[in-house]
């Protein structure tokens, strides 16, 4: 019985909060937003050389090694940092590499991901909602795949694309080969640019070494955004704090107002034991398998409402700064979108929680 | 109880409509005009006819018509529904009323007809950065040397800053009276070096508000409303002549039916969302609380054509339609499902849908501005239910 | 246009609010609810001379021939004071007989309905959750009913009860007639005690006049409940807003607080606007016949809902107190309760709005 | 991370349930016992074996063990398991870790053995008519005439008053002393004539509080525990002896599992509730709390065990409780549906079935008992993430 942090772990997140705190400082955080790059190549490569390439990919391919637990707490940081760029396709490419690569997939790409000389993504979504493996309809035919994908994280920029096909499966196909096309979206959350993809007849290779690759990538991405989005809230609440004790109306900080007290509290009462929802959640996808659906969709539904929530509270006690462009909290804000919408809805998530329980 | 309208009052309606039919938009050369000078010219018309600036004496340009609930809310409706301009709404109807209270002789006629029909255009210098719902605690200054004031200080969410000809502001003009006590009202020409005007940005990529910058900026000295001193008073009657419980309420349901409409064509688990028990039984919920509000500004009307006070209902109004607005955002925003991962801004916009991105984002405006939830629920418990002050308030106020 | 109360209605309210102040206080009250009797006989003398026994039962039959608004606003009222008795199931039989019986019928049963000779009732539920009219299936054969009603007011001290039958009809069975059985239900609201009735070819006499008249009488009852509702809500707010006012902690009084303040003003502004809702729904049945059934499901299900959940505020802010048997929290809370769920869920109603809606 | 236990642990809790399966329910004659006499018997002998009263001095009757909080997790559900008596509850388990931590040598030889055993019952005197989180402003007095304190005065909210030997009480010793300083922390033997109990019937029918009346009851000078001014010392030492984060989450999810059973069992629309799809949504965004708490419950756990401070997350187990025993009970009571019009109460309650009516009223007690949820709030907002105390609270802590 340890269901706690251990000293690595702790020394991992600060290690990555650190590096964000001084090189992704709020003004720096506005730069990427603002820019049309959906890649900070500085930043990413900073990112990188931290180890956030490889975490769960295993070591003889380069990386630490690491389950997803600890990836999932590396994207609570980032969440926390509201830290841009495609750390969240490119990790879950590696682990559906890892997962359901053969030798010789693995051998070609894992390294590469892990040093971040090839940028992945995955391409999971159809349009129309299909975000569930079991509705996937781009299709595989003598090597190659044809069909649309959406709401592909950083694509343009990206060297490899984990593809969703029909029946759940995934394959790579790399982004410069024939009948690839990118078409950018307008997104809401600038810190995580989307694309959509059409595939035409486009050569991929099928990971096929393992059965529900696609499911259990999925989930692998629901407690990732989870992750991100509990962090992502957290930060709301100390912005919110901060915010509350330095700003004066009536000639005291507002945190002496009962009304904005208590609604702090709420909203940290909302968020805070849900921290451990979402280690559970990459806990079990890690060692329980037969709990993984439940607690990844678990996490996702609940802990990006309470991130989506808390970040309008927190907009609300702001004020007016809160709700301009130059502020910071319309970042957050915009993040509480992309986590309750990416990867399929709330109510998406707690109905498939009610099917998986059996109810 | 009776919701039409009385035969007499139904021969006026009629009377606006042939109006309306005739008067708008301009025909010929007319329609030529700028967008403004169009207005201006429609809107004389309608004074003349007694349809706008009703509660304006006619020497300062208005129509002075006796007060009438029911034909105000005819005239509002009939020229809502052709798109007519109106009176010009807040912040221009709060200067309006000051002026037509407060003003001098001279400065009603200078001001007041050409406010009315829209030619010349305000915008209001209330609030600054550190002084949100707190205005007693405002730090923009004025001082009277020679026959100018000279101020300096800044205002923020200064709505139309970029097109307003004039601003009209709250600023501190004796530093040694109690906060509420030291300050004045003063009308300013925003086209002068002393005053830079810049956008702020929010968060949907529109741009409504200004800062506005006084750098010794400079306005005649009798271009103050009330005596130096009184602008806290002066300011605060202005925010009376606010109310149309029918219009916004009306607004509401109109708000409504569209998220209604977004329900019918949206989809949800391959079917029309509106079929979905949950959006259903969310929508039935949300219609409670926008029916309410719609019969409660009927009843709100009544109570101003009885000429009966208002009482706690009267101060609701705002937090009923932010607390409606919130829901309908996020209702909607559910109902846009992955759609709310985009977020096309300014020029890229679509055109005539409704947009529900930035209504979602909108509705967090809704509570702050003008007095955020929080003081109006303070309000309410104290002037509304007959609740105490608050020990913080009782300390701000000393 | 002329959306408020006359002189006559405002009247009315004020003669009802000061007898009950004054024949049902606090301590009588609580007498009643723990009484065995379901009908006080001097409280209801009185509210029968007050004319609350024919309000809506036309003139020439000795009502005072006012609308369900009228009626509506005494609901109200009593509502307001959470007045014990047998007016809901009355007021409701005294309008099926109006607006659905023959020249006869009225003739025999509406004057001993006004002067209260005779009391009657409403049996419209069957067991099952079968509120609604479509669904009732009591048989009527040959001038006799067979079937069981469930949730039936006062049925035991009634004379006459008014039954939904078959195909939304309603018939009219005396008490004592042969076959009729009556058993109390154990109901939560002690001041509107409930029967269950079970009919076995009971002699009755249908109510023919009036097409819909089950489903009329229903929409009708919606209103009352509605109307009951508001005036326990708005009571409950009182009464909180004077413990606020009195009870002292940390050596203020608890109004003092933000928390409590804003908790109230929020009941407050849930409450207060949802008057010109019943009022709506009332006159809609009164005067709009089209929008009735929306009016009316709208009406129940949204303030019923405010009620229970301002009554749950209110014995929150009574602390330990209201949480008592011997306090007089307990016994709106429990008019909440029976308001919510009598003649359908708050649920069903809004389903029904979305339905009517042509949603 | 590893939520199973070591194998060190497997065998304690292996040895554990030997024990149990030998020792309760007793056998043979012993069976006859009393209820209350067979669970001493159990204790004393639990307490030998080291599974109860680990925290107390085999001097005192206790079993004396190094504080382990894993064994105690395994000690707590396995005996939960079997129903077997475990450590007195709150209020007593309060008393016990304030005479363990305050009492004299003579105190806690008296009365420690017994009342770990559970042969003595003690109710708790805190609650007053007009004060309720507010036990500053308690009014009941006592004063030490000769060799005995003589009280008078009024407690509420007394739990198990109808059945305990003795109270333990704050009162007032020192009228002249400011608010928090002039109480005292007193040990009264309730049978007596100077005090009269009267049950306080819930709103549910049920009577689980009492009010106690002090009129001249007296006891030995002696009987008060930490010197006289200290009672608010003493008692707020006492609270944080009651955590057991995991036992509480269980219970929370047990709760929950009883919930969707009910959902399984009742109709909506001539369905099983389950199949409803408003239902599910409501059940898994409370199985969303419910999981948070649970593992939650796993984490502080984990922080015990290893030494670590809980911090806030230790601050909100109980609002967190109530705010799910809130949304347990409202969705209760919707899929009750109309069988929340009847009430069946004290008597004639259904035997064995949660009763949800109760369930439903109890879970507005929760938010009440023992500092309501606001002050909980307060606590979170001061304590747990740094904002400045209430101007309230600073004038009531004067």
């Amino acid at each position: 019985m340890d269901f706690g942090l251990s000293e690595e772990q702790l020394l991992l997140q600060q290690t990555i909060d650190r590096f964000l705190e001084a090189e992704c400082p709020s003004t720096r955080l506005h730069e990427i937003f603002d820019g049309d790059e959906a890649v900070d190549g500085s930043l990413w490569r900073g990112m990188i050389e931290l180890g956030l390439g490889g975490l769960t990919i295993p070591e003889p391919y380069g990386g630490a090694g690491l389950g997803l637990i600890d990836l999932a707490l590396a994207s609570e940081t980032l969440g926390r940092r509201a830290a841009p760029g495609p750390f969240l396709g490119h990790a879950l490419a590696g682990v559906a590499i890892a997962l359901g690569g053969n030798e010789e997939q693995r051998e070609r790409w894992l390294p590469s991901l892990a040093t971040g000389r090839c940028l992945a993504t995955v391409a999971l979504a159809e349009a129309g909602g299909r975000w569930d493996p079991a509705r996937w309809q781009a299709r595989v035919q003598g090597g190659r795949v044809t069909g649309g994908k959406a709401w592909v994280p950083c694509a343009h920029a990206a060297d490899l694309l984990v593809v969703g096909v029909e029946g759940g499966g995934l394959a790579l196909v790399e982004r410069t080969a024939a009948g690839v096309e990118i078409a950018a979206v307008d997104g809401v959350d600038r810190t995580r640019r989307l694309d959509d993809v059409t595939l035409e007849n486009a050569p991929c290779d099928v990971l096929e070494r393992s059965r529900d690759v696609g499911g259990r990538v999925r989930d692998a991405g629901l407690c990732l955004v989870a992750a991100d989005a509990f962090g992502g809230a957290t930060r709301c609440i100390e912005m919110a704090v901060d915010h509350a004790n330095t700003r004066e109306q009536f000639g005291v900080t507002i945190g002496h107002f009962q009304a904005i007290k208590h609604r702090l509290a709420t909203m940290s009462v909302e968020v805070e034991p849900s921290r451990a929802l979402f280690w559970y959640a990459a806990h079990a996808w890690d060692a329980v398998p037969e709990d993984r659906q439940r607690a990844a969709s678990l996490a996702k539904a609940h802990i990006t409402d309470r991130f989506m929530q808390t970040a309008r509270d927190a907009v609300e006690i702001h004020g007016g700064m809160g709700f301009t462009w130059e502020g910071d909290m319309q970042i957050w804000l915009k993040r509480a979108m992309f986590d309750r919408m990416f990867l399929g809805s709330p109510a998406a998530h707690r109905e498939r929680v009610a099917r998986v329980s059996g109810w | 109880m009776d919701l039409g309208f009385s035969e007499e009052h139904e021969a006026f309606r009629e009377e606006v409509r042939r109006f309306l039919a005739d008067g708008w938009p301009l025909k010929g050369e007319e329609a030529n005009l700028k967008r403004r000078a169009q207005a201006a010219l429609f809107r004389k018309r309608a004074i003349e006819r007694g349809y706008l600036a009703r509660a304006i004496p006619k020497a300062y340009g208005g129509s002075e018509r006796p007060s009438d609930p029911l034909r105000a809310t005819i005239i509002a409706s009939e020229f809502a529904r052709v798109h007519a301009p109106r009176d010009p709404g807040a912040p221009i109807s709060q200067l309006i009323a000051t002026l037509a209270s407060h003003g001098t002789e001279q400065q009603k006629k200078k001001f007041l007809p050409p406010t009315i029909t829209g030619e010349m255009v305000w915008c209001q210098g209330y609030s600054e950065p550190g002084a949100g719902s707190d205005l007693a605690s405002l730090r923009t200054k004025a001082e009277l040397v020679g026959d100018e004031w000279v101020i300096n200080g800044q205002k923020i969410w200064t709505t139309a800053a970029g097109v307003a000809h004039m601003i009209y502001l709250l600023c501190r003009t004796d530093p040694d009276a109690p906060k509420h006590k030291g300050m004045s009202y003063l009308l300013v020409d925003l086209n002068q070096p002393g005053i830079e005007v810049r956008p702020l940005k929010e968060m949907n990529g529109d741009a409504h508000f200004n800062e506005v910058f006084f750098d010794d900026a400079r306005t005649p000295a009798d271009y103050i409303v009330g005596r130096p001193g009184e602008g806290w008073i002066v300011s605060r009657s202005t925010l009376a002549h606010e109310r149309n419980a029918v219009g916004a309420s009306v607004a509401v349901r109109v708000q409504f039916e569209r998220l209604v409409e977004l329900a019918r064509t949206s989809e949800r688990n391959g079917r029309p969302a509106i079929e979905d028990p949950i959006i259903r039984d969310r929508l039935a919920e949300l219609d409670g609380y926008v029916t309410s509000h719609e019969y409660s500004g009927y009843r709100q009307l009544t109570m101003d054509v009885r000429g009966e006070k208002r009482g706690a209902i009267g101060m609701m109004n705002k937090l009923v339609s932010t607390e409606i607005g919130h829901r309908v955002a996020k209702l909607a925003f559910d109902l846009a499902g992955e759609a709310g991962l985009r977020a096309p801004l300014g020029d890229r916009k679509p055109k005539g849908d409704p947009d529900w991105m930035t209504q979602y984002m909108m509705s967090l405006g809704l509570s702050i501005a003008g007095g955020t939830s929080d003081i109006q629920r303070n309000i309410i418990g104290e002037r509304g239910l007959g609740l105490p002050r608050d020990f913080v308030a009782q300390k701000g106020a000393r």
